[in-house]
């Protein structure tokens, strides 16, 4: 019956596969372990990790790959992007542990949904096929739907997750669309076949655009931004902080990864079309992502209207790919390795303030509200210059990673000839800084209303450090992890 | 001979930081001694410069290369010719006497030693200003005697008006330096340098350029550029307003700087700058109208005045007049002439006024004086003198000084000429009225001092308490403070017996340059056949009349009559009030320029800064930001159907927009 | 051709500032002996750089190169001409002045105090040293960041509103700075090496647009009117030290890009908008001189003074002559002095006082007359009076203009008679006079240390004013250059 | 006018009637049985369209397990419905309006060329054509991929279900016997240090 | 005669059903599930048609994963519905305006 079955090569899948084994016995060591080996879920997870970085580090080449009916793709982005991400969730596991611990959050479903929510991303990461994109998506949202409510007892996380649910499952819905028009119009789920029909040019541009356009609108509810960014300020506000931390950092990666393999790699023939959406869409962004944040007093919301700002400001390299019509490949590797150099460094700012906010709150109090950080210098003038480095590279100000991820966002932007746009942004931006600058304030010139010292595990006060200085780091020796990206591009693209 | 022109300045000036810096170190004697010291070697330097002179030597060399720019070499150097021999004798001998004189008369001042140390820093200041061979120096001079003189006329800083004095002074100074900057830039800009030398050279291509921008003739806008600063050293109308108030200061310095030298440094400066005003009649005739304009208007001031020192003052501001007038009639030997004399008696009578002042225990108001000259002969024998030779009376100074520059405006043929030597003429009549009220007021007549309460001089003396309290009998001053004024009424006397090489003897030689067309002093010149002569021809002449007839009128008012000015001063009320009112130039300016400037201010940065930009621009921004935030933020209502209203409002637009344009 | 003086002048500073923050506010003596120590050998690595200059090569000396990010070509690179290396000297200079002034004054978080001075110092040195724009711009932006600090956490009661305002009114001007600092690395073909920029050529139409947005940038730094406001606040609420860098220092920045970016790189556009510059410097000059006048504040006062003697820095580098451009440079040098003393005397008074009002003053010569006569130099100079440093500026500015057009000099030498109205009017109020109130009686005169710091000042203020030859004769060639190259054309 | 066309309009006209009732009912439990209804329709629909296996697997698992599951958590949860109804069609005019253009729009793009008149390509299979094989076999080929992560989504599914709603009850009195045994005695015994009371004074 | 464009058509009107659904509603969360149920059925209408027209199963073996996806959602979203009517005994739409702003 199998006849012409050829078994597929696991190969480029092993951390996938090594993950999901691993999900399973942490599973049943969780369900049999009782009460008295908390520890195991969480260590376990950990080595997972550590085993899945080994795996993906061992196993790269710097070719591509395709697998499993070319619906998995193993090229050196999707294996950068996986790397970066495992480093995510283990800053995550290490913040978040606290924190959970003191809510008494920590269960085992909590790690194993984590788990899930990283074979969801790392499944978008190395999608090559509309199915394996969605099937991702999906891991991933339901995973933190889940932890968002995780806390079942707050009302407001309860409120956020519903929140979430409904319009995260409005978006997919949109993006199911999208790609449904997109399969009827060129008759394959494959981005590369996708990609090549439109080049053949024998279909119907209408169709795509319309296709485009659903598929666009899902893109951009999981990057968050104007105007599908609603669920971005209750979720961030309402889940628990460890979750809210998990939600800014690791998934804009994958969700980036999304939009480059959805965009650039399979409808690459309708750039014109969604550079421009894209831009409306960072316009917006920006402007009222940092309108929003001034007036903001609970800083997980703030935050998360910051990451409104960002992400627009990431789909200003996305959309300057292409200078006019004749298509430079060192202008688009330009455009969308400063894209995914903004996503990267974003992450590992974000990683650093939602992680500050988790090192300030403690079992019952949440230092949430942007008066908790209120003379943090006089109670640890060494966290606070941590988080001060943090905003201001938020802000934008060298010498922090974000300002020379501004800097080359606003490069490929200017290159493309969207100066206007850039004006624009950059006033934005200056606005954006007033808030960031707010909490410096707050951190620097105001006395403690809470004199509590900071208590936190080694480890944390270790990684947190650790994440502050390498913003610093990178900011002043900004080329490596540049260098990295275009390079990870130029093989991958 | 370099060393020697170093040291005249640099002795004072050593002199000045030892007494200023080490005050405490060296003492009271050892400050005034140092700095005596200092003035001593300067004076007898000058003198051996001026016997070098007259042995025909100048010089002109650099010191060193302050600046060099754009083809612009700015240096400081020196230049030594008869002008500035004579400047350097008058300069240093008067300040060697106020010096010594300054030992009695700040006995016993706290500020002692830095009284000393200012009068030092500004005999330097006052050297380096006059023996400066370009612009830059003397600029640099000019400004450092304005500064030691508002550190001086504010020396009892406590007194609220020494304070406003000086504030005033310096401000109004200003103001001439503008002018005088303006001058300086066009010449800079215009000849390429601020070498004296190099720019007479070229006056003569100067006064064919039109100024490019205003349309000026070029010379004219120069001359009258830096005439506006000789107005402002110089005190000339309008001016003059800073000087009367400059009495607050010590008498001492009084003599020094507000009557013999700094206020001479325009008339010196003018003088010096002869090659370019002899080439610009228009200037020429600003300067000799400005000058009359002041000779006779300030002198009826003095009339009026009862503080004697005031009376001196405004007397000096008429002399000043006098000199500037002669400037403007081109007879530039003539006004340097009337600064030498001037300088002589004016610190005779300054000195002597402070010798007064001394002995009535720092009472300066005339009215309640009177019947001194039995207490103290030697003060009023110099201050005879002092006023005899102001009269301008032969043989004594002033009358041959001030008579040449009335002759010389006479003969004079620039626009303004005939108004300027009538005004002459009357300041003549005025100034023998007020010389001789002065006398008779103070030294004559009835023992006022005995029926004057001394009541308010307990705070008034704060700082210059002589312990003397009890005795109300005024007696002769120390012999530190009758010194100079004998030393001072000799020259006071004979001064004006010069004449002969000075004026007409060719003694200024290429130091002072006259146009063709300028005539008066060669003319003065066939006419002059010595000093005897002169003095007789004098006695016929309308000046010495008048100038009798002023004495006259004096000694009838107030000695004769003493109830007449009472009754005068009210039946011509309006005149009264108008000289007392100083013709209303005080109020003028505090209310126009001082308080219009605060007003503007008040009002530039109230409606400017405050309201438009920060208000209206920064904060009206930043507020208008803040409310789209919170409009922004109202977007998000919390409600699901309202976000999910929101997405589909995005492909709604989205397709709207590309689907139209597929 | 390679040497090391120039990284070491930057990042003595910033290093040194490490250790100091690692020591924390506790060891108190320890940290001040220690920024002592940093400050001094910031300011001794700089002297190699006027003794080494050689004063007729017209190009950058001291040069570093090296990459530093390739990526967009980026380099670090180093040098100084003429034009920038007195401003390192002169921040050096100021720094260790500074650490002086800050040394019993402030008593809370001292470490951090004298670490953020050290950064800035080392970063603003990066900013006169920079000739790749992103580094400039990079440093450029830093620098805010420790004034912001320090503004905000040792200022006056109303810190947080001049801190903000501070940092968002200058960040504004710099990011439109960025955004023609990338179109200029597209127009160059992918270089950001400030010197091959002054080589390019451009069009009219977008040097106008770039020097505008420069303008934007730097006018704020400067600050020309109507960008000024900021300055008042920032001033009257920073303690003292923030207010000497930031009148010696930060406003030298602004009108340092004016030299270094705008004239040589859009000299045409320079021209053409010269007369709109010459404009506002001259507003500058009168109408702050007159809003000056009414100050109540004495801070306040002499910042506005600060922006009328800053015209005069930019109507100096706007007339295109040898005399004006070189007397601006002059100026800037001259004010680092002058109005770092002129807040240091007001700083002196305040912490014994407590309050910077003019009304809460009166005699305080009787009480401190070594102050006063500190004091009164520092005010002359403030107004300009010749042998002091104040006047070698304006007096070649003021030369500069009557030579470019009569009016614009008589306008700018107004304020001979501003300058000296508001300075003297407030000393004054302040100084002389009978001994106003029983806070006044109690005053002490300086000690040994802050007569050391003013003494300093007074020296470099008189040696300057007295002796400018060498001051300006290290900047003649690099001038000539520059004004060579901005008389051509580049369209 | 043939029997497929009228099917399909039958079935498509009673499945945007279930639709619209779905998102109008007042009742949840009637908007439940209206989406069963819509589900019918859908799957007949298929049934047109050649998917045999999905039109069953639609009735069968959707139907026949997920709505259940919804009526059950309506009949679970104690909802006031009265509330419910007050400001129902506040947004409906925006909806509607919003609702119709897009429709519009839709349909207007949807009913091109491309895909307008021209008729189905008819596909024609063999006799021994089975939806359901081929569907199966390229589910464990082609799609083994997919399919493993299909299986993974629900084991979340099952986690996030448990981890959510999965409750101790707490009013039930119940002993746990490895508590029981792991007390120690610091835990039954707590000393406590009470200050002494002063005398009377 | 039945083309391609009828069942896309029809599914459009679906999909629009469901998502004015989404946010006609104000009422009952319950609803909104349903709606989203409306919506993927017209997704899964539209993949069907297009398998069908193209000739290709792998739009059916989408729909296939999505019914699978859609149910693994359904139930963790009633599960949060559960979660949430405990904590705030409702489940009006109107009531869940905690977070805002």
């Amino acid at each position: 019956m199998l006849k012409n079955f050829v078994m597929p090569d696991l190969y480029p899948a092993a951390p996938e596969l090594f993950l999901v084994a691993m999900a399973c016995a942490i599973l049943l060591a969780d369900a049999f372990a009782g009460a008295s080996r908390r520890w195991l879920a969480p260590v376990l997870t950990m080595l997972t990790l550590i085993g899945c970085a080994l795996i993906t580090y061992a196993t790269f080449d710097g070719t591509a790959t395709l697998t499993f009916a070319n619906m998995f793709v193993d090229d050196p982005l999707s294996d950068f992007l996986k790397l970066l991400l495992y480093v995510a969730i283990i800053v995550v596991l290490v913040y978040g542990r606290d924190y959970l611990a003191a809510r008494n959050l920590d269960k085992g479903e909590y790690y194993l949904l984590l788990l899930f929510a990283t074979l969801g991303m790392m499944v978008m990461i190395s999608a090559y096929n509309f199915l394996t994109m969605y099937l991702g998506l999906e891991l991933l949202s339901l995973s933190l739907y889940a932890m968002v409510a995780i806390d079942r007892d707050s009302p407001r996380a309860t409120e956020a997750a519903m929140k979430y649910f409904v319009l995260g499952a409005l978006a997919s819905g949109l993006l199911l669309y999208g790609m449904s028009m997109i399969y009827g119009a060129t008759g394959t789920l494959e981005l590369g076949r996708v990609a090549q029909t439109i080049h053949e040019g024998t279909t119907n541009r209408t169709i795509l655009v319309f296709g485009l356009v659903f598929l666009v609108a899902g893109v951009a509810f999981k990057l968050g931004v104007v105007p599908f960014h609603m669920w971005i300020p209750d979720v961030y506000h309402g889940a628990p902080t460890a979750v809210t931390l998990l939600i800014s950092s690791a998934p804009k990666l994958a969700a980036f990864a999304m939009a480059l393999r959805l965009l650039v790699s399979g409808l690459f023939g309708l750039a014109e079309h969604w550079q421009s959406m894209l831009m409306l869409m960072a316009v917006l962004s920006i402007g009222i992502g940092n309108l929003a944040a001034i007036a903001q007093t609970n800083i997980k919301r703030m935050l998360g209207y910051s990451a409104i700002s960002h992400m627009g400001f990431m789909l200003l390299a996305l959309m300057s790919g292409v200078a006019g019509a004749e298509v430079d490949p060192m202008a688009l590797i330009n455009a969308y390795s400063s894209a995914l150099y903004y996503i990267i460094s974003y992450v590992l700012m974000s990683l650093g303030a939602f992680g500050m906010v988790l090192l300030l709150s403690r079992g019952g109090y949440e230092a949430d509200n942007l008066e908790d950080f209120k003379g943090l210098n006089k109670r640890s003038p060494w966290f606070a210059l941590m988080m001060a480095i943090l905003m201001f590279s938020m802000a934008g100000i060298p010498f922090f990673v974000g300002f020379f991820a501004k800097f080359s966002v606003l490069l490929a932007a200017v290159a493309a000839g969207h100066v206007a746009v850039v004006v624009l942004a950059v006033i934005f931006s200056l606005i954006g800084a007033y808030y960031y600058l707010r909490v410096v304030k707050l951190m620097y010139f105001d006395d403690p209303v809470d004199a509590a010292s900071i208590r936190a595990g080694l480890d944390m006060r270790l990684l947190i450090s650790l994440n502050g200085l390498a913003v610093a780091l990178f900011g002043l020796f900004p080329d490596s992890l540049m260098m990295l990206c275009t390079a990870t591009l130029v093989r991958s693209l | 001979m370099k060393t020697l022109y170093l040291i005249i300045p640099c002795a004072p000036l050593v002199g000045a930081i030892l007494a200023g810096l080490m005050g405490r170190a060296i003492g009271r004697a050892g400050a005034h001694w140092i700095t005596i010291l200092g003035v001593a070697i300067s004076f007898v330097c000058s003198v051996l410069v001026m016997q070098d002179v007259l042995a025909g030597n100048t010089f002109n060399g650099t010191l060193y290369t302050w600046m060099e720019v754009g083809g612009l070499k700015l240096e400081l150097g020196f230049l030594i010719d008869r002008l500035t021999a004579v400047m350097l004798i008058v300069v240093t001998f008067v300040s060697l006497m106020v010096h010594i004189y300054t030992i009695g008369y700040m006995a016993e001042d706290p500020g002692y030693q830095r009284f000393f140390s200012y009068i030092s820093l500004f005999t330097f200041s006052m050297l380096m200003l006059v023996m400066s061979n370009n612009f830059l120096q003397l600029f640099f001079g000019w400004e450092a005697v304005g500064l030691v003189s508002y550190l001086l006329i504010g020396f009892w800083y406590t007194r609220p008006t020494a304070i406003y004095a000086n504030l005033k002074a310096f401000l109004v100074n200003r103001v001439g330096d503008f002018g005088f900057l303006m001058g300086i830039g066009l010449i800079a800009a215009y000849a390429g340098s601020l070498d004296y030398a190099t720019v007479f050279a070229k006056g003569k291509e100067l006064a064919t350029i039109t100024e490019v921008v205003t349309g000026w003739p070029l010379i004219t806008a120069i001359c009258i550029g830096l005439f506006i600063g000789a107005m402002g050293k110089s005190a000339q109308f309008p001016l003059h307003v800073w000087l009367p108030d400059s009495m607050e200061g010590p008498t001492p310095i009084s003599a020094l700087i507000h009557a013999a030298t700094m206020v001479t440094a325009g008339i010196f400066m003018v003088s010096r700058m002869s090659p370019l005003f002899e080439l610009s009649d228009a200037a020429l005739s600003f300067v000799i109208v400005i000058g009359a304009i002041t000779a006779l208007f300030m002198a009826l001031i003095a009339i009026v005045q009862t503080d004697i020192k005031r009376v001196v003052a405004y007397s000096t501001l008429s002399q000043l007049g006098y000199m500037t007038a002669a400037l403007g009639a081109s007879a530039y030997s003539a006004a340097i002439f009337h600064l030498m004399t001037h300088a002589f008696f004016k610190a005779v009578l300054f000195l002597g006024a402070g010798s007064v002042i001394i002995a009535m225990h720092h009472e300066q108001d005339m009215r309640r004086m009177g019947g001194l000259r039995k207490y103290m002969p030697i003060t009023y024998a110099t201050v005879l003198i002092g006023a005899i030779a102001n009269a301008g009376l032969p043989p004594f100074a002033g009358f041959f000084s001030k008579d040449s520059i009335i002759e010389a405006v006479q003969l004079a043929h620039v626009p303004g000429a005939t108004f300027a030597y009538l005004a002459l003429l009357a300041g003549v009549f005025v100034g023998g009225f007020y010389s001789f009220r002065l006398v008779f007021f103070a030294f004559h007549g009835k023992e006022r001092f005995r029926d004057a309460k001394h009541d308010d001089h307990g705070h008034d003396a704060d700082h210059d308490d002589h312990g003397h309290h009890g005795s109300v009998e005024p007696h002769e001053s120390p012999w530190v403070v009758t010194l100079p004024l004998i030393l001072l009424a000799i020259p006071a006397i004979a001064s004006g017996w010069l004449i002969g090489p000075m004026l007409f003897g060719d003694y200024f030689g290429g130091a002072i340059v006259i146009g063709d067309n300028h005539h008066a002093v060669a003319h003065m010149k066939e006419h002059f056949h010595g000093v005897i002569p002169m003095i007789l021809h004098g006695l016929t002449s309308v000046p010495f009349w008048l100038a009798i007839a002023g004495a006259s009128t004096a000694w009838f008012l107030y000695i004769r009559r003493p109830d007449l000015p009472a009754v005068i001063k009210q039946r011509f009320a309006p005149f009264a009030w108008a000289l007392e009112k100083k013709y209303g130039f005080d109020d003028f300016n505090d209310w126009f320029f001082a308080g219009g400037a605060r007003g503007l201010g008040r009002g530039l940065w109230k409606a400017g800064d405050q309201v438009l930009i920060d208000g209206l621009a920064v904060n009206g921004s930043a507020s208008l930001i803040g409310r789209f935030a919170g409009v922004v933020r109202r977007l998000q209502t919390g409600h699901l159907y309202q976000y999910a209203f929101s997405m589909l409002l995005g492909v709604f637009v989205l397709l709207t927009l590309w689907l139209g344009r597929s | 051709m390679n040497s090391y003086l120039l990284s070491l002048a930057i990042w003595v500073p910033i290093l040194g500032a490490l250790p100091i923050l690692a020591l924390g506010s506790e060891r108190r003596d320890a940290v001040r002996w220690l920024s002592l120590a940093v400050a001094v050998a910031g300011f001794l690595v700089t002297l190699p750089l006027y003794t080494g200059f050689d004063r007729a090569y017209v190009g950058m000396q001291f040069v570093e190169l090296a990459p530093w990010i390739p990526r967009f070509n980026v380099q670090y690179f180093l040098g100084v001409d003429g034009i920038s290396v007195l401003f390192i000297l002169l921040n050096a200079f100021v720094t260790v002045l500074v650490v002086l002034a800050g040394w019993q004054v402030i008593e809370e978080k001292i470490a951090q105090y004298m670490a953020a001075f050290l950064i800035m110092s080392g970063l603003m040195n990066g900013i006169f040293a920079a000739l790749d724009a992103v580094l400039f711009y990079v440093f450029f932006e830093a620098s805010l960041i420790p004034m912001y600090i320090i503004i905000g956490v040792w200022g006056g009661p109303n810190r947080v509103y001049a801190a903000f305002k501070f940092f968002l009114y200058t960040l504004l001007g710099s990011l439109l700075m960025l955004v023609s600092l990338l179109y200029l690395f597209l127009e160059s073909g992918g270089s950001f090496n400030l010197l091959e920029w002054h080589q390019l050529r451009l069009a009219m139409q977008p040097q106008v647009i770039v020097f505008v947005a420069f303008m934007v940038a730097f006018a704020v730094k400067v600050p020309m009117w109507p960008v000024h406001t900021w300055l008042p606040d920032a001033h009257v609420e920073a303690p003292t030290g923030g207010s000497v860098v930031l009148a010696a220092i930060m406003l030298k920045l602004g009108a340092y890009g004016f030299v270094r970016f705008s004239l040589p790189i859009l000299p045409d556009a320079s021209h053409y908008l010269a007369p709109m510059m010459i404009a506002l410097s001259l507003i500058a000059v009168v109408y702050i001189g007159f809003v000056a006048l009414v100050q109540a504040d004495m801070k306040k006062l002499i910042a506005y003074s600060s922006i009328s003697h800053m015209g005069f820095v930019t109507l100096g580098f706007f007339i295109f002559n040898q005399l004006g451009v070189e007397g601006a440079l002059v100026q800037m040098i001259s004010h680092g002095f002058v109005s770092a003393a002129m807040f240091l005397c007001v700083g002196v008074m305040y912490d014994r006082m407590h309050s910077r009002q003019i009304a809460d003053y009166g005699g305080v010569v009787n009480r401190m007359p070594k102050f006063a006569a500190f004091f009164m130099l520092f005010a002359m100079a403030n107004s300009g009076l010749p042998a002091t440093s104040g006047f070698v500026g304006e007096f070649m500015v003021i030369l500069g203009a009557i030579k470019f057009n009569f009016w614009v000099g008589f306008a700018a030498a107004t304020t001979l008679i501003l300058g000296a109205a508001y300075t003297l009017w407030m000393y004054k109020r302040v100084v002389f006079g009978d001994v106003g109130n029983s806070h006044v009686a109690e005053l002490e005169d300086i000690g040994a240390r802050e007569f050391l710091v003013l003494a300093l000042l007074a020296a470099a203020v008189l040696a300057m004013g007295i002796y400018p030859f060498p001051f300006t004769d290290i900047m003649h060639a690099s001038v000539d250059n520059l004004l060579k190259h901005v008389a051509v054309s580049k369209l | 006018m043939d029997l497929k066309t009228i099917i399909f309009y039958v079935f498509a006209a009673l499945l945007i009637f279930a639709a619209l009732r779905v998102i109008t009912a007042r009742n949840p439990v009637h908007a439940a049985l209206y989406l069963v209804l819509a589900f019918f329709n859908a799957g007949g629909l298929w049934l047109t369209l050649q998917a045999e296996f999905l039109a069953i697997t639609l009735v069968m698992v959707y139907v026949g397990a997920v709505m259940v599951l919804f009526l059950f958590v309506i009949m679970m949860l104690d909802i006031d419905i009265k509330r419910l109804r007050q400001g129902f069609w506040r947004n409906m005019p925006l909806a509607a309006t919003l609702g119709v253009l897009m429709v519009a729009e839709m349909a207007l793009v949807l009913s091109t060329d491309y895909f307008g008149p021209v008729a189905f390509p008819g596909t024609k299979m063999g006799a021994d054509y089975s939806n359901t094989r081929e569907l199966g076999r390229l589910l464990f080929t082609d799609y083994v991929y997919p399919f493993e992560l299909a299986s993974i989504i629900l084991l979340v599914a099952i986690i996030a279900a448990v981890v959510l709603t999965l409750r101790r009850r707490k009013d039930v009195k119940h002993l746990d016997p490895v508590q029981q045994v792991a007390v120690k005695h610091s835990d039954r015994l707590r000393v406590l240090q009470m200050p002494a009371e002063k005398e009377g004074e | 005669m039945i083309t391609l464009s009828h069942y896309l058509i029809l599914a459009a009107i679906l999909f629009a059903i469901g998502v004015v659904g989404i946010f006609l509603n104000r009422k009952n969360l319950i609803v909104l599930l349903m709606a989203i149920e409306l919506m993927l059925l017209a997704v899964n209408l539209n993949f069907v048609a297009f398998s069908h027209y193209l000739n290709d199963l792998s739009g059916q073996l989408f729909v296939f994963f999505i019914l699978t996806v859609a149910a693994a959602e359904s139930s963790i979203g009633l599960a949060i519905l559960v979660v949430l009517f405990r904590n705030l005994s409702t489940i009006d739409v109107d009531d869940l305006d905690g977070l805002k702003g």
